[in-house]
């Protein structure tokens, strides 16, 4: 059968067959560099023209339907026009620091790119500490964010980006909290075996309310962590203009465009992973028949079809609901969501404990 | 409260006051340096209680100009104007922005457009006209603005 | 410490929120004073897009002026036409017919449901919220359709002649108005879905901009912003023109004081509006469209001042004649310039995003301010 | 008796004490509760739209142009009727340029023989400025012989300015035959 892992496969075989050990791993190198960057492209272009649909069809309206047969070439226009755009620098802007910062938050995003199971035995890394990488890496972002207001020299991106830095550092503290509802369930910091882990049910389904707490919170706690509304105080237009990126132009503002959706795609991949079992198939109890048809599906159809599930819920929050105000958004972390999700993990700690789960 | 009332009430706070009842409502003509007291009076006096300031313009008649206020009671819903005849060269006025607080925007407004200096007012800047805006008061009768032609 | 530009001596930062600020809805500009988040000062500055309509009117004639003041507050032209042809018939005593006066008000009222619709859209736009505008243009186009139809634009319109309409109603126009209260009616209840129960919405608006009704008052804001606080100063009740003394409708008041309560005063005009017009609308008594007026108006000596009840609060005429065929001064007291006057005292202390919720509560129209 | 009423309300009392502190609690669940419902019917509403997606409100001009129709009262610009002899009913009495708030309308007239010889007034060229035109109806509504109305066209975007300069009378028209 035809999967990524057989593909990878046979790529590795071949080259250690043709070459010696440390030019296969430099050519895997490359490839894996290709292939990421790739990814990025497709899934920027996918997400922004899915965005504008999801958000077009919710406000009656038909979204792009000019560039290309229905619209599906408007976002390759766009990133067209960025492209030729001229990228300026504003006077007694930190040159340095101020065209660094949309290169930081690009890498990041690729950094986050590792760990993630993309299909069955298709990783970049599979690392023991994957849980523990994603979350420190996705922290890194806010010194992007902070770095492109304070360089900007305006007072709009320079607020933007404190209340970015403000609002990160806290949804830090559910999202990790609620990452840990799962860990303590499947009992590793591995993302492979966090997926072996739910090859019986997914840990939604396994783990009770507990759980669907821990993901309801890990939800909004990632939606305010890549600032999207009704968390996106970084950028509020209504009130900063556009926040941190008020004065980005051209490439450096897609760059910037370009890792928040990354990052959407990348909390909803790590979502999906835990809460609903990555890659792994729909399966019910002891029904053969039924699991075996759903086995059928290839592991990344499923592993991308839960991820886009959780980013069309995300976008879905976003063209629904107001913005928050600073205060109110920090009251939401401490006074709501931090509590709950610390008595959610007591509550799964001795669910894990006593073994009341499936 | 009828005319005849009102202007009872009026003679008995400010006797300077000239009346005149042609128009809509009851008209009261007070000099400039008389206005700021009478104002007061009006707005705290238990039976007038005129707590809202409706309108606040002026008028150029080219000799001289008049200040014009439209009061109005919330309370008791009766109306007055009052008049004010203010000097064509350097007209002054003391301001009402005290006693009611939309008069500060308004107060400016005549200020930049008829050139009304209103004395005590707590900022008296430009508030339409573009800052640095120096010469002729735009809404006098005698302005003319070359570039930007109004009249057809 | 040395001074740093856009800075006061307190280290408190200076920013310019407009002129070009997705905010203000126009060219407001405002200068404010903040620390940290907290607001100490909002500053505006006007005059972006004045025009001297006053200077302009003081050399067009009677019948010409109306259709300028469709230009000021562009939201509600129709009642501020309304006002001007008011102000013209008062002084030269003019009946007006009936059916132009029915007319007259179930535009006025339709204008304003339109008004408060943009406003609600922008409003939800303000704090964030995307979708909520162009629900709220699906009713608005139905009004605008039928603006179209009848009068032959959709937002400056220049219906009202002095003496009562130009030109008869479209024979549509009656199944129009009821067609879209229906469309309305279904609709409302998606208002309080979508924005107004939604909690996040309750939290930015409760409690933001408070003023008190004194301060109300002294401020000489009027309208929907000045019944938030408790205060009576409908027009169309308290000095009734044309037929609105005959009219069942409730002037709607809230006593919250702050932004919410003016909110919900707008959501609940918009219903008294729609009661207004299904009095109305079955019952457009026949008769001629406009009264015989000379072809040349001239108005006697003297001054004239008419006030009625826009969408955003009192907005008066005040026309002085010398007798010619021109005003010899007009002053239009447009609402939006007294309600501005009273942002600065209701947005001190609060948080920036608050101020977005105070302005779009306050429903600013900038040509309204300007003039 | 007595007594044990006493020792009721005191177990009452402790009850209500003990339901004061409890009601933090029930308030903290209430408010998440009430929230978390008020969201979830902001977002079934958005759903019912995303999966009713065929209600779209928006025009699709200029898809739409061949089926577009304007209410035939829509003031798009102002034209000179012409029938199709050629002929208009403009007898160029001004009255259109005087209405005019912005001087949108200039008549330049001339004067004609008549075949008995007779000097007649007539139109040269009916000038009309519709950049300066702000579509107010005030000249339709002046004008005496129904010369001029609306058309309801309103694409009106040309690259230079001096197009929007239009001369109305067609080349070669002359005044209907009875119109005074």
């Amino acid at each position: 059968m035809l999967s990524f892992s057989n593909i990878s496969k046979s790529i590795d075989t071949w080259l250690n067959a043709t070459f010696n050990s440390t030019w296969t791993m430099l050519f895997e190198m490359v490839i894996a560099g290709v292939g990421v960057i790739s990814l990025f492209a497709i899934l920027g272009l996918v997400l922004v023209l899915m965005e504008r649909r999801v958000a077009a069809w919710i406000q009656i309206r038909l979204g792009p339907n000019r560039v290309g047969p229905g619209g599906m070439l408007q976002s390759l226009a766009d990133t067209v026009k960025l492209l030729v755009k001229e990228g300026m620098t504003p006077d007694g802007a930190d040159k340095f620091l101020f065209n660094l910062a949309p290169f930081i938050a690009i890498i990041v995003a690729m950094l986050l790119m590792a760990p993630i199971a993309f299909a069955k035995n298709f990783q970049l890394w599979d690392m023991n500490i994957g849980v523990l990488y994603v979350t420190a890496i996705s922290s890194i972002m806010v010194i992007s964010i902070l770095m492109a207001g304070w360089a900007s020299n305006n007072k709009y991106s320079l607020m933007g980006a404190m209340r970015s830095g403000a609002q990160i550092v806290s949804y830090e503290l559910s999202a990790g909290l609620s990452i840990l509802a799962i860990v303590v369930l499947s009992g590793s910091l591995n993302l492979n075996d966090i997926i072996q882990s739910q090859a019986d049910g997914w840990w939604i389904f396994k783990g009770h309310i507990p759980v669907i707490i821990a993901f309801i919170i890990f939800i909004i706690a990632v939606t305010a962590e890549t600032n999207r509304a009704p968390f996106d105080l970084a950028e509020a237009e209504s009130e900063l203009t556009a926040g941190f990126h008020t004065e980005y132009s051209g490439m450096k503002f897609a760059l910037f465009f370009l890792a928040e959706y990354i990052n959407v795609f990348i909390v909803c991949a790590i979502g999906a992973t835990l809460f609903l079992g990555g890659w792994m198939p729909f399966h019910i109890g002891n029904w053969e028949s039924f699991n075996h048809i759903m086995d059928y599906i290839p592991s990344s159809m499923w592993f991308f079809s839960k991820t886009f599930f959780l980013i069309f819920l995300i976008m879905w929050f976003r063209w629904t609901f107001p913005r928050l105000r600073i205060d109110q958004l920090l009251n939401l972390e401490w006074k709501y969501l931090l509590p709950i999700s610390m008595f959610n993990l007591l509550l799964v700690t001795a669910m894990a404990i006593l073994g009341w789960h499936f | 409260m009828t005319n005849e009332a009102l202007k009872a009430i009026i003679t008995e706070l400010l006797p300077a006051a000239t009346f005149e009842e042609s128009g809509q409502w009851l008209t009261i003509y007070v000099a400039p340096s008389d206005w700021h007291l009478l104002a007061k009076k009006l707005r705290t006096e238990a039976a007038l209680l005129f707590d809202f300031l409706t309108c606040l313009t002026c008028i150029d008649w080219k000799t001289h100009l008049t200040m014009v206020y439209h009061l109005d009671s919330t309370k008791f819903r009766h109306n007055i104007v009052v008049k004010s005849k203010l000097g064509a060269d350097n007209p002054a006025i003391e301001t009402v922005s005290d006693i009611w607080q939309t008069a500060n925007f308004h107060e400016r407004e005549v200020y930049e457009m008829f050139g009304v200096n209103f004395i005590n007012h707590p900022d008296l800047r430009l508030l339409i006209l573009p800052d640095g805006w120096e010469g002729k008061k735009p809404m006098l009768k005698d302005f003319e603005d070359p570039i930007n032609m109004i009249r057809l | 410490m040395v001074e740093e530009i856009g800075r006061t001596a307190d280290g408190d930062i200076i920013i310019n929120v407009g002129p070009q600020h997705p905010a203000t809805h126009g060219v407001l500009h405002l200068v404010i004073t903040i620390n940290g988040e907290t607001i100490k000062k909002v500053e505006p500055h006007l005059g972006y897009i004045h025009r001297s309509i006053e200077k302009m009117c003081e050399s067009l004639t009677y019948r010409q002026f109306i259709y300028v003041t469709s230009r000021m507050d562009y939201l509600s032209s129709h009642i501020n036409n309304h006002a001007c042809a008011l102000c013209v018939e008062k002084a030269l005593q003019i009946e007006v017919s009936s059916r132009a006066q029915v007319v007259r008000i179930l535009l006025d009222e339709l204008t304003r449901i339109a008004s408060h619709e943009l406003w609600w859209g922008a409003m939800a736009m303000d704090l964030g919220a995307f979708t909520p505008f162009f629900h709220a243009f699906r009713e608005r186009e139905t009004i605008n359709d039928i603006m179209e139809e009848t009068c032959g634009a959709r937002l400056t319109m220049n219906y009202i002649v002095p003496g009562g309409i130009m030109q008869d109603i479209h024979p549509n126009f009656q199944k129009r108005i009821k067609d879209f209260i229906k469309l309305y009616k279904s609709k409302i209840s998606e208002y309080d879905e979508l924005v107004t129960g939604n909690i996040i919405f309750q939290n930015r608006m409760k409690g933001v901009g408070y003023l008190s009704a004194e301060d109300a008052i002294s401020f000489g804001v009027t309208g929907p912003a000045a019944r938030g606080s408790n205060i009576s100063c409908d027009v169309r009740k308290i000095y009734p023109y044309e037929i609105y003394d005959q009219l069942e409708f409730v002037e709607v008041l809230e006593t919250g004081c702050d932004s919410f309560a003016r909110y919900m005063v707008r959501i609940r005009e918009m219903n008294q509006s729609i009661r207004i017009i299904e009095q109305l609308v079955d019952n457009i008594p026949e008769g001629d469209f406009q009264t015989k007026t000379k072809a040349v108006l001239k108005l006697p000596k003297g001054e004239f001042y008419q006030r009625v009840e826009t969408a955003r609060g009192e907005f008066g005429v005040y026309i002085v004649s010398e007798g010619g065929t021109t005003p010899y001064r007009i002053k239009f007291r447009s609402p939006g310039f007294s309600n501005l006057s009273a942002l600065d005292h209701m947005a001190r202390g609060s948080k920036l995003g608050d101020l977005v919720a105070i302005m779009g509560t306050l429903d600013l129209v900038i040509p309204d301010i300007d003039r | 008796m007595q007594e044990f009423k006493k020792e009721v309300s005191f177990v009452e009392k402790n009850k209500i004490a003990i339901k004061k502190k409890n009601m933090f609690i029930v308030n903290y669940i209430k408010d998440v509760f009430n929230g978390v419902k008020s969201l979830v019917v902001g977002l079934r509403r958005t759903m019912y739209y995303f999966s009713h997606h065929k209600e779209i409100i928006t025009e699709q001009y200029p898809d739409n142009r061949d089926t577009l129709v304007l209410p035939d009262r829509f003031k798009g610009e102002v034209i000179l009727v012409h029938d199709e002899n050629n002929e208009h009913a403009c007898t160029g009495c001004t009255a259109c340029e005087l209405a005019c708030p912005n001087a949108t309308i200039k008549i330049i007239t001339k004067f004609d023989i008549s075949p008995e010889g007779k000097k007649k007034k007539a139109i040269d060229k009916f000038v009309y400025h519709l950049e300066l035109c702000t579509m107010c109806n005030l000249c339709i509504v002046a004008c005496p012989t129904d010369a001029i109305k609306m058309a309801q066209t309103f694409e009106h975007s040309v690259y230079n300015r001096a197009e929007l300069t239009k001369v109305l009378n067609k080349q070669g028209s002359k005044i209907r035959e009875g119109v005074e």
